[in-house]
């Protein structure tokens, strides 16, 4: 009896023992592995590493990936990041998580100083912490343009094309009930009246739990504005999708999260011609520099799951992961002095047809972005000023048509589609 | 004097229908007393409104001369007064002992946490009622409908009243558990408790009891001595015209 | 005002709909059944499979999503609800762990993004501003012929007057001769079967994804609570008070205090009438 | 007090408390990491315990009262910069005051009723926590960069299981006593508490508070480890599953039962990640969990008081 009670400890102290080092470097991926947004930065990072790994490694070691599920949830966010920490004991971390669960494991990055990428959040608040606090936020990257960098030149497209193209006025605001739709409503509230000329007739701010949005519509509906603005990132699908089975008789753009995937089409059966979103890039419907198609194509070649095409993020891991590699290489490790320093000097541009296209580089501590006139430390450089000769511009407006086909329609040197209303709204 | 328990026109409505009307009683001290009627007369009822599981529509209640009709069960309980159920309600999961422990508990959360139980009064009334040391750790599910009963009165009993009140304390046992029972009650009588029975086996009350209130319809049909109730002629006619 | 009475009265026969196989495990089980809102969420990727993805017509997805829930409320009936001798809390709480797991398994195979189904009918109609699609006016008329079927067949038949014998007392009804084991099984039956349909709809509706069993079982039960332990006509006219009330506050009030009107009804409710407004205990 | 403590109680808590405060010389800092959640799960499944294990009346909405705790010291800290030793008790009294909100409703109703209600105050908390003063409470993010109490896994590790073993040690204490007889009687039959003299109202109102302030202790320190607080994992019907999971595993109104328990699940769900990173984790943890329920309701803690009864009679008999 006591022989077999002692071999019971033995093999459960064992287990607590189980990990061990191994000389290769780590990555560690944090994001959730059943969402479409954590596939994409996963499948970019894993398809960089295939390729680093080809041609040697990194610091003449071979990359090793390993990964961490969060559930798209904040507290296994946290245990995510401390596996990758502490038991697995990466070098390195790439993220595809969303805004709560980035703010989540933050505190836990502060504490071990890993460097870290995020490659989907663009949620002004983490930059904000690295201007407020440099020193325990510096190890973070963020690779894809923040909100305020998004807004700035959402205003534009108002004025450019709502305004001076559809000959717009006065817009309804679907908004819905989350911290980002409050952040973009104050933005456009506050911006795109004033600057682009449109103005705020009505917002209607609706609960992310909404089933019937019959109502919302009709209300929008009623308001008398020329177009409804649309705020909405949780369950975008559902919202759009209505849209376009209640036939609403107006015009409808703004920031819309689903339509962002190739896989929209799919996914709403259909049913999502007339919708069009600002996204980050690079874009759904979106012409690529030689490069990135050839991620793309390397990519379905690899996949057959969804997503078919990989989001904004998977690009930008894919470059993001190369970049942190090459920072390694030239800092000799991934110290969070002479890793950051190197990092903060990476730069690829991308050209397309002799054009910068696409451009990976951050901004620096002290570098203030002159049109909105605040500093952006760590965020990818971005630019919102025409013509988008220092860096590809913070987003695009894409644009689904009926027929299930989609383009980019703003601005002009990335369009290839033209903004139109949907068939069964009358002009 | 001060009466045990007197009981002032004590009416009751369940909305249209009157089931105490009007009904006031005293009971001495040391005597004990039965309470019979039919079925649905009203004898459960008001006992409830007496332990204030029921609040009476109008009518006074007073223990020892003071009016308990604004208290609550438990301050009623801990005031004197304690009654036993026609369906006897153990605690299903406790043993024996537990059962009472529950009983003899102060109603101070203070004195939960810092006194402990007291194992030899548990001990001592579980034996009282009549059970062997072998049932202390018995729980409920293993207990017979008599044993059930003897649980009941242990713990009711624990609550150390003044006076008892027993709904239906014969119905579902043997002749031999009744006994053992009635024994129980003499031996409180002696004691000089109060009691108020409820009972339908009129020839298993009769020993137990001094006095009786004969009652139908929620009204009082007749009072006194026991012999003189039940050789009433309402009462006759009111226990013939439903059985 | 025509709108929010054409909305009210689509969105309230939708939620009536699915709260009736509720209401009648809650009546004749006396249990709450936590996994309830499962039938709708793997209703819906049935149909989702089946319809969208085979190209299978609507209507046979739905029936075999239909026959699915049949199937998992016997299954959960015999599996959970008859070993655990049909103690509330454990039921409860087993088919609650249950639902969690049937969540995990709709991801494993589906993934976690949410898809859109396809109208079960195509097309709409413009009322005034109010737009009415064909699939919602589809929905409340379901809803409205299941609950009177359902109603004419508790009261009509042998079957449904026995089921409406054991949610008045089981025990009396087992001994004048009722096979409650049967008649469970029966209610679960039926149970699994309305779920599904109400959960097709649903997800027509609104759209699919793993977590959305979630806000149907809160409808469900706010409306069993609300409505009391039972019965249909409770269940009806309550499904129209939640639904306008949701309809009110988002078309005149404030869009986001939608849920939290619900919640605060339904709490106030439990508090005052612990028995609900209809709280009669029979079907 | 007559709490009836045997030698062997000692012998099992000290050895578990040396043990425990061994961990840290034995396993890596991964693991460490992994037994501080397992800390808090297990004080808010005491928490739980001590309300529903005990006294019947089930909590669906146990979040509510660790959020209330949680987001005081959050907002205290972070929006008033207040220092976290007068945080602390505040959240931990706002809890308290959360709870006596909590126990109005189960002054009417029990049961399955009570449940809905109190899933029904977690609902209303997560709508009110998003909507009203987002300046405040963060919003739908939550908020992050709060002030944290230890730095390393160790420290945590420390901090998190001395406050799980006092809670414990002191909850397990306390429902020895004859008030742990009586809250368990308010589970079998209210009616009998009554009519025993005792007023349920006031032991219900003494467990509901006891539950409050074991869940804002364990929601406020919890937040100052997290460093981070997002209404959509603390508001969530997975938490308090896991929460309940918790306890049912280890065995409802023991104390001791929820703590292995909590230790139980978040091991598992730990040692399956390497094996099972996505999904499929929770549908094996979720039927573990649904399997060994349905095997014995009365948790771990039953299973082994049989395997040591049967052990006894087995030396008994040889």
């Amino acid at each position: 009896m006591k022989v077999k009670l002692l071999r019971v400890v033995a093999i459960s102290m064992s287990m607590l023992f189980a990990t061990t080092a191994i000389a290769e470097i780590k990555v560690g991926f944090i994001g959730s592995l059943s969402s479409d947004t954590g596939l994409s930065t996963l499948r970019g990072a894993e398809i960089a590493i295939d390729e680093l790994n080809a041609k040697g490694g990194v610091l003449g070691q071979q990359i090793k990936l390993v990964t961490a599920d969060t559930r798209q949830d904040v507290t296994e966010g946290v245990k995510a990041y401390e596996y990758l920490a502490e038991t697995e004991e990466v070098d390195f971390i790439i993220s595809g998580s969303i805004d709560d669960v980035s703010l989540g494991w933050l505190p836990r990055m502060q504490e071990y100083q890993i460097p870290t990428l995020d490659t989907w959040t663009s949620y002004i608040g983490i930059i904000d912490m690295l201007v407020e606090d440099y020193d325990s936020m510096k190890p973070y990257f963020m690779n894809i343009a923040s909100d305020e960098a998004l807004a700035t030149l959402y205003i534009d497209f108002g004025k450019d094309v709502l305004v001076d193209k559809m000959g717009w006025k006065s817009t309804v605001i679907l908004q819905e009930d989350t911290a980002f739709g409050g952040a973009i409503h104050g933005l456009i509230s506050q911006a795109m009246a004033p600057v682009a000329g449109i103005d705020v007739v009505e917002t209607i701010v609706y609960d992310v739990a909404t089933v019937d949005f019959a109502p919302l519509y009709s209300r929008a509906v009623a308001s008398g504005a020329d177009f409804i603005y649309l705020i909405s990132s949780v369950n975008s699908q559902v919202v759009s999708s209505q849209y376009v089975k209640l036939q609403v008789p107006m015009g409808m753009t703004g920031v819309n999260v689903a339509p962002m995937g190739q896989d929209y089409w799919e996914d709403t059966g259909g049913m999502g011609g007339g919708m069009s979103t600002l996204t980050p890039i690079p874009a759904v419907g979106m012409k690529l520099d030689p490069a990135s198609q050839a991620f793309v194509d390397t990519y379905q070649a690899k996949y057959s799951s969804r997503p078919i095409i990989p989001h904004f993020n998977g690009f930008n891991a894919y470059h993001g992961l190369k970049q942190a590699m090459a920072a390694a290489e030239e800092a000799g490790g991934f110290n969070n002095t002479t890793w950051v320093s190197a990092m903060e000097k990476q730069d690829l541009i991308l050209e397309l047809d002799g054009e910068l296209w696409l451009r990976y580089a951050f901004w620096g501590n002290d570098e203030v972005e002159p049109r909105t006139g605040r500093k952006y430390p760590h965020n990818l450089r971005f630019d919102i000023t025409e013509p988008f000769d220092d860096g590809a511009p913070s987003m695009v407006v894409i644009q689904w048509y009926e027929d299930g086909t989609n383009a980019v329609v703003y601005p002009e040197k990335y369009a290839n589609g033209e903004f139109t209303l949907p068939s069964w709204v009358k002009k | 004097m001060v009466k045990p328990l007197s009981i002032k026109n004590l009416v009751k409505n369940f909305g249209g229908l009157t089931a105490t009307d009007d009904i006031s009683f005293d009971l001495e001290e040391g005597q004990s007393t039965g309470l019979i009627g039919p079925n649905g007369a009203g004898k459960t009822t008001i006992f409830s409104q007496i332990m204030g599981e029921y609040r009476q529509t109008s009518g006074i209640i007073e223990l020892y001369g003071s009016d308990i009709s604004k208290l609550s069960t438990p301050a009623r309980i801990r005031l004197g007064i304690s009654r036993t159920y026609q369906v006897p309600r153990p605690f299903s999961d406790f043993s024996v002992l537990e059962n009472i422990r529950v009983g003899l508990m102060p109603d101070s959360i203070w004195k939960m946490i810092t006194q402990g139980p007291n194992r030899e009064r548990e001990i001592e009334l579980a034996l009282s009622v009549g059970f062997s040391e072998d049932d202390l750790q018995q729980t409920p599910d293993t207990l017979s409908m008599g044993d059930l009963r003897k649980l009941e009165m242990a713990r009711t009993m624990a609550t150390n009243p003044k006076i008892m009140l027993l709904d239906e304390v014969f119905a579902g046992l043997t002749v031999g558990e009744i006994n053992q029972i009635a024994k129980l009650i003499q031996n409180m009588r002696k004691e000089n408790m109060t009691f108020l029975i409820v009972s339908h086996d009129l020839k298993a009350l009769e020993p137990l009891v001094d006095d009786a209130i004969a009652i139908n319809y929620g009204k009082i049909i007749a009072q006194g001595a026991f012999s003189e109730v039940i050789s009433d002629s309402a009462v006759r006619t009111s226990y013939l015209g439903t059985e | 005002m025509l709108e929010i009475l054409i909305q009210g009265l689509l969105l309230s026969g939708l939620y009536a709909l699915i709260a009736v196989g509720f209401t009648l495990i809650f009546s004749v089980g006396r249990v709450l059944n936590l996994a309830y809102g499962s039938y709708i969420m793997i209703a819906g990727y049935v149909y989702f499979y089946f319809s969208q993805l085979l190209g299978l017509p609507p209507i046979v997805g739905l029936l075999l999503a239909g026959i699915l829930g049949s199937c998992m409320g016997l299954l959960k009936y015999n599996l959970i609800v008859k070993p655990l001798k049909g103690d509330h809390i454990p039921v409860e709480i087993s088919t609650l762990i249950l639902a969690v797991i049937l969540q995990s398994a709709i991801i494993l195979y589906f993934g976690n993004s949410a898809k859109i189904l396809l109208p079960i009918f195509q097309g709409v109609i413009h009322i005034g501003n109010a737009t009415v699609t064909y699939n919602v006016l589809a929905a409340t008329l379901v809803s409205w012929l299941i609950l009177i079927v359902l109603f004419v067949f508790i009261r009509k038949t042998h079957v449904g007057r026995a089921m409406q014998a054991v949610s008045m007392d089981s025990k009396g009804a087992s001994i004048s001769g009722v096979n409650i084991n049967k008649i469970n099984m029966f209610t679960w039956g039926i149970s699994g079967f309305l779920g599904a349909i109400a959960g097709v709809f649903f997800a027509s509706y609104t759209q699919l994804s793993p977590s959305m069993w979630v806000a149907p079982l809160i409808i469900a039960i706010a409306i069993v609570i609300v409505g009391g332990i039972g019965s249909i006509i409770g269940t009806l006219v309550v499904a129209h008070i939640i639904g306008f009330m949701e309809i009110i506050s988002v078309a005149l009030i404030s869009p986001q205090l939608r849920g939290v009107f619900t919640m605060l009804l339904v709490i106030i409710v439990l508090i005052i009438r612990p028995k609900g407004l209809f709280g009669r205990e029979e079907l | 007090m007559g709490l009836g403590l045997k030698w062997y109680h000692f012998a099992l808590w000290i050895g578990f408390i040396i043990f425990m405060l061994l961990m840290p010389e034995m396993v890596s800092k991964g693991t460490l990491r992994t037994i501080i959640f397992a800390n808090f799960l297990a004080i808010f499944a005491i928490s739980w315990d001590i309300l529903s294990g005990r006294t019947g009346y089930i909590s669906f909405g146990h979040p509510f009262l660790i959020g209330i705790g949680a987001y005081t010291t959050a907002i205290l800290t972070k929006r008033f910069d207040v220092g976290v030793e007068y945080a602390i008790p505040l959240a931990i009294a706002m809890t308290m005051i959360g709870g006596t909100i909590m126990f109005l409703p189960a002054l009417r109703i029990k049961g399955s009723y009570f449940a809905l209600v109190s899933l029904a105050f977690m609902e209303l908390m997560y709508q009110l926590v998003q909507v009203i003063r987002p300046d405040l409470t963060g919003g739908t993010r939550g908020m992050s960069g709060l002030v944290t109490l230890t730095r390393g896994a160790v420290n945590g590790y420390y901090l998190s299981f001395t406050i799980m073993i006092i809670v414990a040690l002191s909850m397990w204490l306390l429902m020895r006593t004859r008030l742990g007889t009586a809250l368990s009687a308010i589970a079998l039959n209210e009616e009998s508490v009554k009519g025993s003299g005792l007023s349920p109202t006031k032991l219900k109102l003494f467990a509901f508070m006891t539950s409050a302030f074991v869940a804002g202790l364990g929601g406020a320190f919890y937040v100052h480890y997290l460093g981070s607080i997002a209404p959509r994992a603390l508001f969530d019907i997975n938490f308090v599953f896991t929460i309940i999971v918790a306890t049912l595993i280890g065995g409802a109104s023991t104390i001791v039962g929820p703590m292995f328990g909590a230790f139980f699940l978040t091991f598992l769900l730990e040692y399956l990640r390497p094996y099972l990173p996505g999904a499929e984790r929770y549908l094996i943890y979720g039927v573990i969990a649904l399997l060994l329920y349905m095997y014995q309701p009365k948790g771990l803690y039953q299973i082994m008081i049989n395997q040591f009864n049967r052990f006894k009679k087995d030396e008994d008999d040889g």
